[in-house]
C-alpha cells in the first residue's frame, strides 16, 4: 500500500525547499515544483491502481508508530485515492495553468500553492478531527495568501472578507472539538463513530458548532457573500483551485463528519444545502459578471452535493449510491468550473455578454460548449446521472418538496448557463479575436477537458452499464467531428450511407407496430431531408456532427430498453437540436427558449419514468408498454412533458420562435420529425396508462380540448404572420393539436388518425419547408410581403408549396383529406362533436394561412429585387421530389399506410370489427356512425374531371398569348411598382378585426410575467450582499444562530 | 439601527448558544482513558517526562508538522504581500546608545535561552515554539536597535528551509526504519536515559528543528513586515 | 355494372346538372332584374355566353396557374357533383357517390375555389387576392354553422353518409330534417347564404363589380369554363342541401322542384338584405347560427 | 470553571469588537481576542481539580519506564488540551499576522482602514 | 481557594482590558489591552497546571503578535504620514 504519508511528505518539502533553492535560480524551483506537483499524482495513482481496497479500517495508516486513538490515522483508501487523484491532477493543471504567473511571482507564491495542495490531502487523508483542523488552516491560510496573487483593490477586500469569514468558521470549529473532547475524550474520527450519538445539549452544540464550521467553509447561501467576492476578483487560476480543490476537499471532510451527527441534524443540513442550492441559482440570474456567476454557480453545485449527502440519508439507499450521486455531481462541477474559470483567465473579459469573443475562436468556443453542457447536465456527463438517480431517489420516496426545489434549481441554473452560452455563439463584428493564448493555459484547459470526457465515458460504461447501441449517437458525432473539414457534399453522402446502414443493419425488419411506423417517421424522414444540406458551398463547421446526432438519437428512442436508456436518449436530442438552433444567426433567444421548455419537460419525463414501473427487460419501450401499466401521477408527469415537446397550447411558446430561427434546413426536420419524437412519446405514454386513463376519462378529455385549442389557436396565429417560418411553425402546432385530438380519444380510430396525421404531416410539412428554404435562401428574407411572384423563377418549388398546401388543407385528393376524414369520422364516433367542431373551425382556419403562403410569396406581382432568382438547388429539390411522390403513393393507395397504422394500434386497442377496408375504400359502419372514403376512388374521379376540361381547354384555346407582368388594369391605369398592387401585407387585417381579440398574447405575458417576477425577486435577494465585510459576519452568525434554532439543537 | 439591533440578537444569541457548554460544566476528577494512555506511554513508550511534549511532538507530531507549516505559510504569505518586488528599506529611527550596547550584550544571551528552551522541550516544559520566539525575540531587539541591521535572508531562509526539510526527514526516518505506521516516531533513535538531555529518541532533535524553523520563520516574518510594502 | 357504362351514365348525369344550374342562373338573373324594376336577359342568356365565349379564338394568360384556375374551378364544380348522389335510387344521378361521404364532398368544394384563388393571383391583380382574402374568411366563419349542422346530423341519423341520410329522411314529408332538426336546417341555410355569396354576404365579389378585376382578366374560353362551373357549382350544393336537409329526390322531377325551391329561398333573402362587411358576417356567422347549430348537437344529445 | 466562562465571554467580547468596529485593525484585534478565549476554554477543559502539570517529576521518576507513567495518570492534568492549545496559539498568530498584512496591503490599495469603503463588489 | 480568588480577579481585570480594548478610540491602546489579555491568560494558564501553554501564550500571544500588531500599525502611520493630505 502506498503510504499516504510520502504524499506529505512531498508537499512539505517541496515547499520548504523551493525558497532555499529559489536563491539559485527560478527554474530550478518550478522544476521542482512541478517534480512535487507530478509525484504526488503519481503517489495517489499507484495507490488507485492498487487492488487492495477491503474495509475502511484496513486502507488506514496511522503515525508516531501508535494505534488509532493514540496517534493520527490517516484513511487511504478508495475513495481517498480517487478523490486524491483528481484533486493532485487538478493541482498539476492549476499549476501548469499559473505557470507564467509564478514565474514572475515571488517565490512564495510557489511554496503556497503546493502547500494549499497539502492542506487539500491531509484535510482528505485524515481521520483525526484536530488533524482536520491543522490541515484545514493549511489550506485556508494558503488560499487567503494566494488570493493577494491579484493585488487590486478588491482582491485585498475579497481575501480580507474570506478571511473574517474562514477565521469565525475556525473558531467555531475549535470551540467544537474543544467540548467534543471534553465529552468524547477522543479526537479520532473513527473511534468516536463507535461510541454513538451522546444525549447531552453540549455535546449536540459542540457537534453543531464543529459541522456549521464546515458547511461556512462550503459557503451556503445566503452566508456566502465573502465567498463570491473572492471568486469574483481572485486570479482566475486560484478562483478554480477554490472552487474546485478547496470544495473537494472540504466536501468529502464534511462527509467524514456526517456518522458522528445525531440523525435529526440531516433534514437541517440537507434542507441548508437545497436553500443555498436554489437560491444560489436563483440569485444568479441577474448576474452579469463572469466570474461572480461562476460563484454562483459553484456554491450552488456545492450545496446540491451538501443535500445529497445528507438528504438521502433518510431513504432506502444503500451509501455508495448515495456517495455516487454526489460524486457525479461533484466531477462534472470539478472539471466543467475549473474549465470555465481558465477559459475567463484566458479571455479576460468580465461581463458575460462580452464572451462573444468567443465566437471566433472555435475551439475555445466548443471547450465552453463542453463546459456549459456539463454543467447544465446532460448526458454523457456524470451530473446527468447524478441527477436522474437523484430524482429517481427524490420522487421515489415522494419527497415532493425536494424534487421540485432541485429541478426548479436546475432550471434556473440552466438559464444562466446557458443564456451564457447564447452570448458566446453570438457573432459580433466589434470583438477582436484573441490572441494571446499562453500554451500553458491552453494545455491546462484541453487536458481538463479530456480528462472530464474521459471520466464521464468511464462512468457511463462502467457504473450505468450503457449499452453500446446507447451511445452511438456520441460515437457518431465523435466521429463526424474528425471529419468535419470534408466538403459539405462528402459528409452528407456519409451521413447519409451511415444512417441507412444503421437504418438497415438495426431497424429494418427488426421494429414491430409503432415501433416500424415511428421507425420510418424518425429515420427515414430525417434521412431524406440530409439532402437538404448539402447546397451549402461552405463547409458549415459542427452541422453534421450534431445532426447525425440527433438523427441516432431519434433512432435510438425506439431502441431504448430501459428508463435510463430512453431518458438518456432523450437528452441527448434535446441537447444536439438545442445546439442546431443555436446555429441560427439570431437564434440565441430562441434558442434559450428552447431548451428551457425542453428541460422543463425532460425534468417532468424524468419524475414520471421515476414513478412508472421499471421497464428494465431487454425488450425496446414501445413493445413492452403494452405490458407494463402505469398509474395516473406518473402518466402525468411524462404526458406534460411530452405536451412541452409537442407545443401544446400554454407550453408552445418555444415552437414559433425557435423554428423561425433555426437554420432553415433544421426547421424541416424539426417541424417535421422532431416533433414526432414528442408524438411517440405521448402515445406511449397512452399506451403504457391506458387503463387508468380509461378509467378516469377526466384527463383524456382534457387532453381532447387542449389538442383542439392548440389546433385552433395554433391555425389562428399563423394567419396573421408576415414571417413564412413562423407562418408554418404555427400551422405546424396546429397540425399536431389534430394528432393530440387523435390520441385523447382512447379509442382504435382515434390513434389510427393520430398516426395517420402524423405521417402525413412529416410527408407534407417537409416538403414545403424544404421549398420555403429554397425561397429564403434565393431572396434573402423571411417576410412573406417582400417576395411575389416566385413561381416563374421557381416553379418547382412553387409545385412542392401546391401539393403541400392541398395536403395540408385537407382537400381531397391529396392524402390530407383522409386524414381530416379520420380525425372527424373519430371524433363523432366516440361523442366529441365539439371537439370536432372546433376541429373543423380550425381546418377552414388553415385556407387563410395556406393561401396568404403561396399566394404572397409565388403569386401576385414580383419584385424587381427578386428578378434574377434561380431555382432553389437540386439537394434542395430531391428531397421535395421523394416528398411528392410518396404523398401522390400514398394518396392514392391509402391502404399501404392505413392498414399498417390499424393494425398496428390493433396491438393496444383491438381493431372494431365495423372498420373495415374493401380494396381502396376504407368503411367505417359502428353503430354510432357510418361513413367511408375511398381515396383511390376519389384520385381517380379528379384526374377525370380535372383532366376533361383541361383537354377541353387545350383544344379550344390553342393560341394562348402570354402577357408580361404589369398587364393588368388597376384603378384605370397600368401599374408599374409591383409593391402597390402585391397584396401581401397584413392580408387578413379584415380578419383581425372580426376575430384578432382571441390571439392577444396572454400566454407570452404570462411566460414573461413568470420570467420577470423571478428575476425581480433574485433582484431583491441579491440585495442581501452588501459587500461590507461585517455583514457577511453578521450573516454568518444569524445563520448558524437560525439553524440552530430552527433545528431545535438544544 | 436595524444593523445594532442584529448585533445585539447575534451577540445575545451566541451566548445562549454557549450556555450549556458552560452550565453542563463539571471539573472531571480523573484524567479519561487517552489522556492517561498518553501520560502513561509517555514515561512508559517514550522514556520523556514532558507528557505534553511527548503529545505535540510524537503522539500528534502531524499535528505539529502542521503547525510549523501554517506558520511557515504565514510567514510566506506575510512576505508574499509585503515584501514585493522593488521594496525599499523604510528609514527606521535610531535606537538609543543604551539599547544599542545592551542589546549588543543580551542578544547572544537570549539566543543562548532560546536554544536551551527547546532542546530541553522533552524535560521541562517549553519546547519549540517558545524557543523559537525567544530566538526571534533577539533579533527583534538587534532590529529595533541597530539603524542598518540586515539580518542576512540568506540565512534566514537558509535555516529555515533546511530545518524544515529535516524536520520532514526526520519524520521519514521513522516511516523508513520502523514501517509503515511510524512516521515521526522518535524511537528511531535511542531512547537514553530518563531525563537526560539525549533521550527519549529524536525528540529534542525535532524540537530543536522546530525552534529554528520557528525561530527563521518569525524573523523573518518580522523582517517583512519592518520593511515597507514597496510602493508600486 | 361496367366501368364504360358508369362513365356514361355519370356524364349524362353532368349534363342534366349543368343545363339545369345554368338554367336557375337564367332565372335569377331575370328575378334580379325584375325586382330591380329591370327587363333583364332571358333565361337562356348564360347558354349564349357560353358558346359565344368558348368561341373567342384569342385570349391572354398571365402564366401557367392562371391558365389551370379555370380548370381547377370547374374541376371542383363536376367533382363535388360527382361525389353526390343527385336522385336516391337512380343509378344514373348516384354518380361516383361511393367515393366517400359528405366530409369529402365538404371538403371537395374547396378544390375549385382554391384552384381559383391560385390562378387569380397568378394574374397579379390586387383585386383577385383581396376578394379571395375576403372570400376565405368568410368561409371559415359560415363553415362553422355548417359543419356543426352536418356534425348534428351525424348525431341524428348515426351516419355520414349521403344516401343513407337520404333514406333516413323518406317516408313523409315529416320526416324531413327540416322538421325533425329545424335547427340544424336554420344553421345550414344562413351557411348556405354566406356559400352562394349573395346578400347580405356578398361583400367576397365585389371587387369583382367594378369592370375589373378577374372576370376582365379571364376571357374568351375561360370565361366559358367558369360561366359553365356556375351552372354546375350551384347545382351541385343546391342538391347537397335537399340530400341533407330537405329529404332527398327519388325523382328527377322533385330533385328540380327542391333544388329551385332552395335557389330561390337564397335569392329571396339577397334581394332583401343590404351587404354586411367582412368582419361583421364572420361576426354574424360565427354567433347566432354557430350557436343554432350547437344547439341543434345538444339537442340531439339530449 | 471560572476559565471556561471567561473564555466564552471573550469570545462574545471579542465578536462584538469584530461586528461593531470599522477599523480593520480593530477588527483582528477582536479576532486575536476569540482566539484568547477560545484557548482559555480548550485549557479549562483539561484541567483537573488539584492536578499538577503534565510533567513527571524526577522523584517518581527513578525507577524507569511503565511504573513512573502508572503514578503519573494519577495526579497530573490532561495534557491533550495543553497539546492542542499549543497548536492553536500558533495557528492563531499565523492567522493574525496574514490578516494584519492583508489590512496593510488593502490600506495601501484602497487609502482607508474603515471595513465599509471595501463595498465595490456586491450583488 | 487563594487560586480561585485570583483567578476570578485576573478574570475581571482581563474583561475589563477586552471591553476597554472595544471601546477605546485610539487603535494603540487596543493593541496593548489585547496584549494585557493574552498576558493574564497566560498567568490563568500557569494557575491549571499546563506551564507550556503559558510560555507559548506568554511568548507568543503577548509578545509577538502584540509586536506584529505594532508594526502594522506603524507601517500604516507611517504611510498616512508620508501620503498624506
Amino acid at each position: 500500500m502506498v503510504n499516504p504519508l510520502y504524499l506529505i511528505a512531498v508537499f512539505l518539502a517541496g515547499a520548504f525547499l523551493v525558497p532555499f533553492v529559489d536563491k539559485a535560480d527560478r527554474r530550478i524551483s518550478l522544476g521542482i515544483f512541478y517534480l512535487a506537483l507530478a509525484a504526488s499524482v503519481g503517489l495517489s495513482l499507484a495507490r488507485l491502481m492498487q487492488a487492495d481496497f477491503t474495509a475502511m479500517t484496513e486502507s488506514q495508516v496511522f503515525t508516531a508508530g501508535f494505534g488509532a486513538p493514540l496517534s493520527i490515522a490517516l484513511g487511504f483508501g478508495f475513495k481517498e485515492a480517487i478523490l486524491l487523484s483528481f484533486v493532485n491532477i487538478m493541482g498539476l493543471l492549476a499549476g501548469l495553468y499559473l505557470a507564467k504567473r509564478l514565474a514572475r511571482e515571488s517565490v512564495q507564491s510557489i511554496s503556497l500553492l503546493l502547500l494549499l495542495l497539502l492542506g487539500a490531502n491531509g484535510l482528505i487523508l485524515t481521520r483525526d478531527i484536530f488533524n482536520g483542523f491543522v490541515f484545514l488552516e493549511i489550506l485556508s491560510i494558503a488560499t487567503y495568501a494566494l488570493i493577494g496573487l491579484k493585488s487590486s483593490k478588491n482582491a485585498m477586500a475579497a481575501g480580507f472578507k474570506y478571511m473574517l469569514a474562514g477565521g469565525l468558521a475556525s473558531s467555531f470549529f475549535l470551540i467544537g472539538i474543544a467540548f467534543a473532547y471534553r465529552y468524547t475524550g477522543t479526537l479520532n474520527i473513527d473511534t468516536w463513530i463507535n461510541m454513538g450519538v451522546l444525549m447531552s445539549p453540549g455535546y449536540r452544540i459542540a457537534l453543531y458548532l464543529i459541522i456549521m464550521a464546515i458547511v461556512i467553509e462550503l459557503k451556503p447561501f445566503p452566508a456566502n457573500g465573502w465567498a463570491l467576492d473572492v471568486y469574483q476578483s481572485a486570479h482566475s487560476g486560484i478562483a478554480a483551485v477554490i472552487s474546485t480543490i478547496n470544495t473537494g476537499a472540504l466536501l468529502f471532510f464534511f462527509y467524514k463528519l456526517l456518522p458522528l451527527l445525531p440523525a435529526e441534524f440531516m433534514p437541517l443540513l440537507a434542507g441548508a444545502g437545497l436553500i443555498s442550492f436554489f437560491f444560489s441559482n436563483l440569485v444568479a440570474l441577474r448576474q452579469k459578471n463572469a466570474g461572480r456567476l461562476l460563484g454562483y454557480s459553484s456554491t450552488a453545485q456545492t450545496g446540491l452535493i451538501i443535500f445529497v449527502l445528507t438528504g438521502l440519508s433518510g431513504f432506502n439507499l444503500s451509501q455508495s449510491s448515495i456517495l455516487m450521486i454526489a460524486a457525479g455531481l461533484f466531477v462534472t462541477n470539478f472539471f466543467a468550473k475549473s474549465g470555465l474559470f481558465w477559459l475567463a483567465g484566458l479571455i479576460k473579459k468580465e461581463t458575460t455578454k462580452s464572451w462573444s469573443v468567443l465566437s471566433k475562436n472555435s475551439l475555445l468556443l466548443a471547450l465552453f460548449g463542453i463546459f456549459i453542457l456539463a454543467l447544465t447536465g446532460f448526458p454523457p456527463f456524470p451530473s446527468f446521472f447524478a441527477k436522474v438517480e437523484l430524482v429517481r431517489a427524490l420522487a421515489g420516496n415522494g419527497a415532493w418538496v425536494s424534487l421540485s426545489a432541485l429541478l426548479a434549481g436546475s432550471l434556473l441554473e440552466a438559464v444562466y448557463l446557458l443564456r451564457w452560452l447564447g452570448f458566446a455563439v453570438k457573432k459580433n463584428e466589434e470583438d477582436a479575436l484573441i490572441e494571446t493564448m499562453p500554451i500553458p493555459k491552453l494545455v491546462s484547459l484541453m487536458f481538463g477537458t479530456v480528462l472530464m470526457i474521459l471520466v464521464s465515458l468511464l462512468i457511463t460504461t462502467k457504473v450505468y452499464h450503457l449499452s453500446s447501441g446507447m451511445m452511438y449517437p456520441l460515437m457518431a458525432f465523435l466521429a463526424f467531428m474528425i471529419i468535419d473539414f470534408l466538403p459539405m457534399k462528402t459528409k452528407g453522402f456519409i451521413a447519409i450511407g451511415l444512417i441507412a446502414y444503421w437504418g438497415w443493419m438495426f431497424f429494418w425488419g427488426k421494429l414491430l407496430g409503432i415501433g416500424s411506423l415511428f421507425g420510418i417517421i424518425l429515420i427515414g424522414g430525417s434521412l431524406v431531408q440530409i439532402f437538404g444540406f448539402m447546397h451549402y458551398k461552405d463547409n458549415k463547421a459542427g452541422l453534421f456532427p450534431l445532426l447525425v446526432m440527433l438523427i441516432f438519437s431519434l433512432g435510438n428512442l425506439l431502441q431504448a430498453c430501459t428508463k435510463l436508456e430512453f431518458f438518456l436518449t432523450w437528452e441527448f436530442m434535446t441537447l444536439s437540436s438545442y445546439l442546431l438552433i443555436l446555429r441560427g444567426k439570431h437564434a440565441q433567444k430562441a434558442a434559450l427558449t428552447y431548451i428551457l421548455f425542453s428541460l422543463s419537460g425532460a425534468y417532468l419525463i424524468l419524475t414520471g419514468l421515476v414513478l412508472s414501473p421499471s421497464f428494465y427487460h431487454k425488450i425496446p419501450v414501445y413493445l413492452l408498454s403494452d405490458m407494463i401499466q402505469m398509474g395516473l401521477p406518473a402518466a402525468i408527469f411524462l404526458g406534460i412533458g411530452f405536451l412541452i415537446k409537442l407545443g401544446a397550447l400554454g407550453v408552445h411558446i418555444w415552437l414559433p420562435e425557435s423554428y423561425t430561427e433555426a437554420e432553415d434546413e433544421f426547421t424541416s426536420i424539426m417541424s417535421s420529425v422532431l416533433s414526432k419524437a414528442g408524438v411517440f412519446g405521448l402515445l406511449i405514454v397512452l399506451i403504457m396508462a391506458k387503463d387508468a386513463l380509461v378509467a378516469n376519462g377526466l384527463i383524456t378529455g382534457a387532453l381532447g380540448w387542449l389538442g383542439a385549442l392548440t389546433a385552433f389557436f395554433g391555425a389562428l396565429m399563423a394567419v396573421f404572420q408576415e414571417d413564412v417560418k413562423k407562418l408554418l411553425a404555427y400551422s405546424s402546432m396546429s397540425q399536431l393539436g389534430y394528432i393530440i385530438m387523435g390520441f385523447a380519444l382512447m379509442s382504435h380510430l382515434g390513434w389510427v388518425s393520430g398516426l395517420y396525421l402524423a405521417f402525413n404531416h412529416l410527408f407534407f410539412k417537409a416538403l414545403i419547408f424544404m421549398a420555403i428554404t429554397g425561397v429564403i435562401l434565393r431572396t434573402g428574407t423571411r417576410n412573406m410581403y417582400e417576395m411575389g411572384g416566385l413561381i416563374k423563377k421557381m416553379p418547382i418549388s412553387f409545385i412542392s408549396v401546391l401539393m403541400g398546401i392541398i395536403a395540408v388543407s385537407g382537400v381531397p385528393p391529396l392524402s390530407g383529406f383522409g386524414s381530416k376524414w379520420f380525425i372527424y369520422t373519430s371524433l363523432i364516433e366516440q361523442g366529441h362533436y365539439f371537439q370536432a367542431g372546433l376541429a373543423f373551425f380550425a381546418s377552414a382556419i388553415a385556407f387563410l394561412y395556406l393561401y396568404r403562403l403561396i399566394h404572397t410569396v409565388f403569386l401576385g406581382q414580383a419584385k424587381p429585387a427578386q428578378k434574377d432568382v434561380k431555382e432553389a438547388p437540386i439537394w434542395l429539390i430531391i428531397p421535395q421530389a421523394v416528398f411528392i411522390m410518396v404523398i401522390m403513393g400514398i394518396s392514392m393507395f391509402p391502404n399501404y399506410i392505413t392498414k399498417p397504422i390499424s393494425s398496428a394500434v390493433s396491438g393496444f386497442i383491438t381493431k372494431p370489427d365495423w372498420l373495415s377496408w374493401t380494396g381502396y375504400n376504407i368503411t367505417l359502419a359502428s353503430p354510432v356512425l357510418h361513413g367511408n372514403w375511398n381515396g383511390n376512388l376519389v384520385m381517380m374521379v379528379t384526374m377525370g374531371v380535372f383532366g376533361i376540361p383541361l383537354v377541353w381547354l387545350l383544344l379550344v384555346n390553342a393560341r394562348v398569348q402570354k402577357v408580361k407582368q404589369f398587364n393588368i388594369v388597376f384603378a384605370a391605369e397600368r401599374p408599374d411598382k409591383p409593391w402597390t398592387t402585391h397584396f401581401a401585407h397584413n392580408m387578413f387585417a379584415h380578419y383581425k378585426k372580426a376575430l384578432g381579440w382571441l390571439i392577444t398574447p396572454k400566454i407570452t405575458e404570462f411566460w414573461n410575467n413568470v420570467t420577470e417576477w423571478t428575476h425581480s425577486i433574485a433582484a431583491t435577494l441579491s440585495y442581501i450582499y452588501t459587500g461590507n465585510g461585517q455583514t457577511y459576519l453578521l450573516h454568518i452568525f444569524m445563520y448558524v444562530l437560525v439553524i440552530f434554532i430552527i433545528g431545535g439543537v438544544r | 439601527m436595524i444593523k445594532y439591533l442584529l448585533i445585539a440578537l447575534v451577540l445575545i444569541g451566541m451566548g445562549w448558544l454557549f450556555l450549556p457548554l458552560a452550565t453542563e460544566y463539571f471539573t472531571p476528577t480523573q484524567l479519561n482513558n487517552l489522556a492517561a494512555n498518553y501520560v502513561y506511554g509517555s514515561a512508559a513508550d517514550l522514556n520523556m517526562p514532558n507528557a505534553v511534549t511527548s503529545v505535540v511532538v510524537t503522539y500528534r507530531g502531524l499535528d505539529t508538522l502542521g503547525e510549523v507549516t501554517v506558520l511557515f505559510l504565514a510567514t510566506a504569505g506575510v512576505g508574499f504581500f509585503l515584501k514585493r518586488k522593488n521594496s525599499i528599506k523604510s528609514k527606521r529611527r535610531h535606537g538609543s546608545e543604551i539599547l544599542k550596547s545592551g542589546a549588543d550584550l543580551l542578544a547572544p544571551l537570549i539566543i543562548l535561552f532560546g536554544i536551551y528552551i527547546f532542546t530541553h522541550g522533552h524535560l521541562t516544559p517549553g519546547g519549540g515554539f517558545p524557543g523559537g520566539v525567544v530566538l526571534a525575540s533577539a533579533f527583534l531587539l538587534l532590529l529595533m536597535a541597530q539603524e542598518h541591521f540586515t539580518f542576512s535572508h540568506s540565512v534566514i531562509q537558509f535555516t529555515e528551509s533546511l530545518s524544515g526539510i529535516a524536520y520532514v526527514f526526520i519524520g521519514l526516518a521513522g516511516l523508513l526504519l520502523l514501517g509503515l505506521n511510524h512516521f515521526l516516531d522518535p524511537r528511531w533513535l535511542n531512547l537514553g536515559q530518563w531525563g537526560k538531555l539525549f533521550s527519549a529518541g529524536a525528540v529534542p532533535l525535532i524540537y530543536s528543528f522546530i525552534g529554528l524553523k520557528v525561530g527563521s520563520e518569525m524573523s523573518g516574518m518580522l523582517d517583512s513586515l519592518q520593511s515597507d510594502g514597496g510602493d508600486e | 355494372m361496367s366501368f364504360a357504362t358508369k362513365l356514361m351514365l355519370s356524364f349524362l348525369s353532368l349534363g342534366v346538372i349543368t343545363i339545369w344550374g345554368l338554367t336557375l342562373n337564367g332565372i335569377v338573373a331575370k328575378i334580379f332584374a325584375r325586382v330591380q324594376g329591370r327587363l333583364g336577359p332571358p333565361f337562356w342568356q348564360p347558354f349564349i355566353d357560353i358558346i359565344k365565349n368558348n368561341a373567342k379564338r384569342t385570349t391572354v394568360s398571365h402564366g401557367i396557374m392562371f391558365y389551370l384556375g379555370p380548370v381547377f374551378r370547374i374541376a371542383g364544380g363536376i367533382g363535388t357533383y360527382m361525389f353526390i348522389p343527385a336522385v336516391l335510387g337512380s343509378v344514373m344521378f348516384s354518380n361516383y357517390s361511393v367515393s366517400g361521404d359528405v366530409f369529402l364532398v365538404m371538403y371537395f368544394i374547396f378544390f375549385g375555389q382554391l384552384g381559383m384563388a391560385l390562378g387569380a393571383g397568378e394574374g397579379g391583380h390586387p383585386y383577385s387576392a383581396i376578394g379571395v382574402a375576403r372570400g376565405l374568411a368568410q368561409m371559415t366563419a359560415f363553415e362553422v354553422p355548417f359543419a356543426l349542422s352536418v356534425i348534428s346530423l351525424a348525431v341524428q341519423y348515426h351516419t355520414l353518409n349521403i344516401t343513407e341520410i337520404v333514406m333516413a329522411q323518406q317516408g313523409s314529408i315529416l320526416n324531413w330534417t327540416l322538421f325533425t332538426n329545424p335547427l340544424a336546417v336554420i344553421a345550414a341555410m344562413i351557411a348556405m347564404l354566406g356559400m352562394t355569396m349573395y346578400n347580405p354576404f356578398s361583400v367576397v365579389i365585389a371587387p369583382q363589380e367594378t369592370p375589373i378585376g378577374p372576370p376582365t382578366e379571364y376571357s374568351a374560353s375561360f370565361l366559358g369554363l367558369l360561366a359553365t362551373n356556375r351552372g354546375i357549382f350551384n347545382a351541385a350544393k343546391l342538391v347537397l342541401f335537399m340530400n341533407l336537409y330537405f329529404g332527398g329526390a327519388t325523382n328527377i322531377i322533385s330533385m328540380l322542384v327542391k333544388t329551385f325551391a332552395i335557389y330561390m329561398f337564397s335569392v329571396f333573402v339577397g334581394v332583401a338584405f343590404p351587404r354586411f362587411k367582412t368582419e361583421d358576417s364572420i361576426r354574424f356567422f360565427l354567433k347566432v347560427p354557430a350557436l343554432l347549430g350547437a344547439l341543434a348537437i345538444v339537442v340531439w344529445l339530449i | 470553571m471560572i476559565i471556561l466562562i471567561h473564555g466564552l465571554m471573550l469570545i462574545i467580547i471579542g465578536i462584538w469588537a469584530m461586528l461593531t468596529r470599522k477599523n480593520l485593525i480593530r477588527i483582528i484585534i477582536g479576532f486575536a481576542i476569540v482566539d484568547t478565549g477560545i484557548n482559555l476554554v480548550l485549557v479549562a477543559i483539561g484541567y483537573i481539580k488539584g492536578k499538577t502539570a503534565p510533567i513527571i517529576n524526577d522523584a517518581v521518576s527513578t525507577a524507569q519506564g511503565a511504573a513512573a507513567g502508572m503514578q503519573a495518570v494519577d495526579k497530573v492534568v490532561d495534557p491533550v488540551p495543553s497539546a492542542l492549545v499549543l497548536t492553536a496559539i500558533v495557528i492563531g498568530l499565523a492567522v493574525t499576522a496574514l490578516m494584519l498584512a492583508y489590512a496593510i496591503r488593502m490600506h495601501k490599495t484602497g487609502r482607508s482602514l474603515n471595513i465599509d469603503d471595501f463595498e465595490e463588489q456586491k450583488w | 481557594m487563594i487560586e480561585t480568588i485570583l483567578t476570578i480577579v485576573l478574570a475581571i481585570i482581563s474583561l475589563m482590558a477586552a471591553v476597554y480594548a472595544v471601546l477605546t478610540k485610539k487603535t494603540l491602546n487596543a493593541i496593548i489591552a489585547s496584549g494585557i489579555i493574552s498576558l493574564l491568560a497566560s498567568i490563568m494558564f500557569l494557575l491549571v497546571s499546563a506551564p507550556d501553554v503559558a510560555m507559548t501564550e506568554a511568548a507568543i500571544g503577548s509578545g509577538l503578535t502584540t509586536v506584529v500588531f505594532l508594526y502594522a500599525l506603524k507601517h500604516i502611520k507611517d504611510r498616512r504620514s508620508t501620503h498624506d493630505d
